[in-house]
């Protein structure tokens, strides 16, 4: 199995993620698209600025593909996530899967945006009207 | 020995700096490294976590670096 | 909460679909996307017919809608599925739902073409070269 | 009374034709319905299931039907 992974300083494209997953063989698709919220506790979002680090993001994003084949019967898997500066409503990653049944795609897709959230070196700082914070950094 | 810190997220807001040189003693390891880092900017201490990478993969605390190591302090992840 | 509950004769639109869920405040948005494959156990699958109970399928379906709308707190909610015969490859039901968190959109999505699965009067026909079947009409 | 019944997939196939009345004694209920349909049409006992909605709702067993009810015969579903 071929796996699709990028980092892109571009506009993410859900369709093409999306028709690239779509195989013969295939009876369910999952497609996860993270996009960015206009507010974060009821604060107004002015922008997102993500930074990777990014051989090892891609080295990472890539070991959780081949961790999610090796779990569950995937016939394709695109994961693309952007870095750069994000205005609210546009697309921070795009995550598809296919298999021959929903089972395997939709619990791989879960799996693989929860785990590439927890392990992939990849930070967002959120921008406010008055003020800015990188999300999660303290308790 | 040498070794390159990469600084991203916060730790870079904190270090002043994206990357820079430390000379080391030979067979330090990663956790003494983030100790000297910590008493050189005590606002790593407060951050959630803090790992780090060496050479683009996590490291075990007691990982020993080697002259010439890309080591990257990895604060928090928050992709997605 | 508004949904889009529809049963379409004509090829479905994936993209539409999950264009209409992206909302400002949303952050997490999941699309399912069952498609017609080109085998069932081995079998070439030539087409599938697919036959509904028009009224009673849409209630059904707002029904299914009504009940994830009640459970997660989600933002926008897409429901379309094919009638008529689709060759393997197109699209048989699309499932679309934007949530401000990733949780509530899969968590729903999911629930959605599992109970739509059980309960919505939809029956299909799978033609092969040499007969075919209703699928699981038979114990 | 006369009620309409809507023979859908298998079903259809089984009493072969997509839509058709039956007079029944009043207070009829859904469950005999259905009895009288499989004595009439024996392969509707082999299916996997047999459900019967009245006016476009599914129905209990009990259900008592009424003049003009729109019956159908739901064999298992299949859609997505």
């Amino acid at each position: 199995m071929q796996f699709d992974i990028q980092l892109k300083d571009t506009p993410l494209d859900f369709e093409a993620c999306t028709r690239r997953v779509m195989q013969p063989d295939s009876g369910g698709i999952d497609v996860f698209i993270g996009t960015v919220r206009n507010a974060t506790r009821g604060r107004a979002v002015l922008r997102l600025e993500f930074e990777a680090y990014e051989g090892m993001a891609l080295r990472e994003m890539q070991k959780i593909a081949e961790s999610a084949a090796a779990q569950w019967p995937l016939h394709a898997l695109v994961v693309h996530h952007r870095t750069g500066v994000l205005l609210p409503g546009e697309i921070a990653v795009v995550i598809a899967v296919s298999a021959a049944h929903r089972d395997a795609a939709f619990t791989a897709c879960r799996y693989l945006i929860d785990t590439l959230k927890q392990t992939v070196p990849i930070w967002k700082k959120e921008v406010f009207e008055d003020g800015e914070v990188w999300v999660a950094a303290h308790p | 020995m040498t070794i390159t810190v990469l600084a991203f997220g916060i730790t870079r807001d904190i270090c002043g700096q994206r990357r820079f040189t430390l000379d080391l003693p030979e067979k330090t390891s990663s956790d003494a490294l983030l100790a000297i880092l910590q008493e050189k900017y005590p606002p790593l201490r407060q951050l959630s976590s803090l790992l780090v990478a060496v050479n683009e993969s996590y490291a075990e605390p007691g990982h020993v670096l080697a002259d010439g190591d890309e080591v990257a302090l990895i604060p928090p992840v928050s992709g997605g």
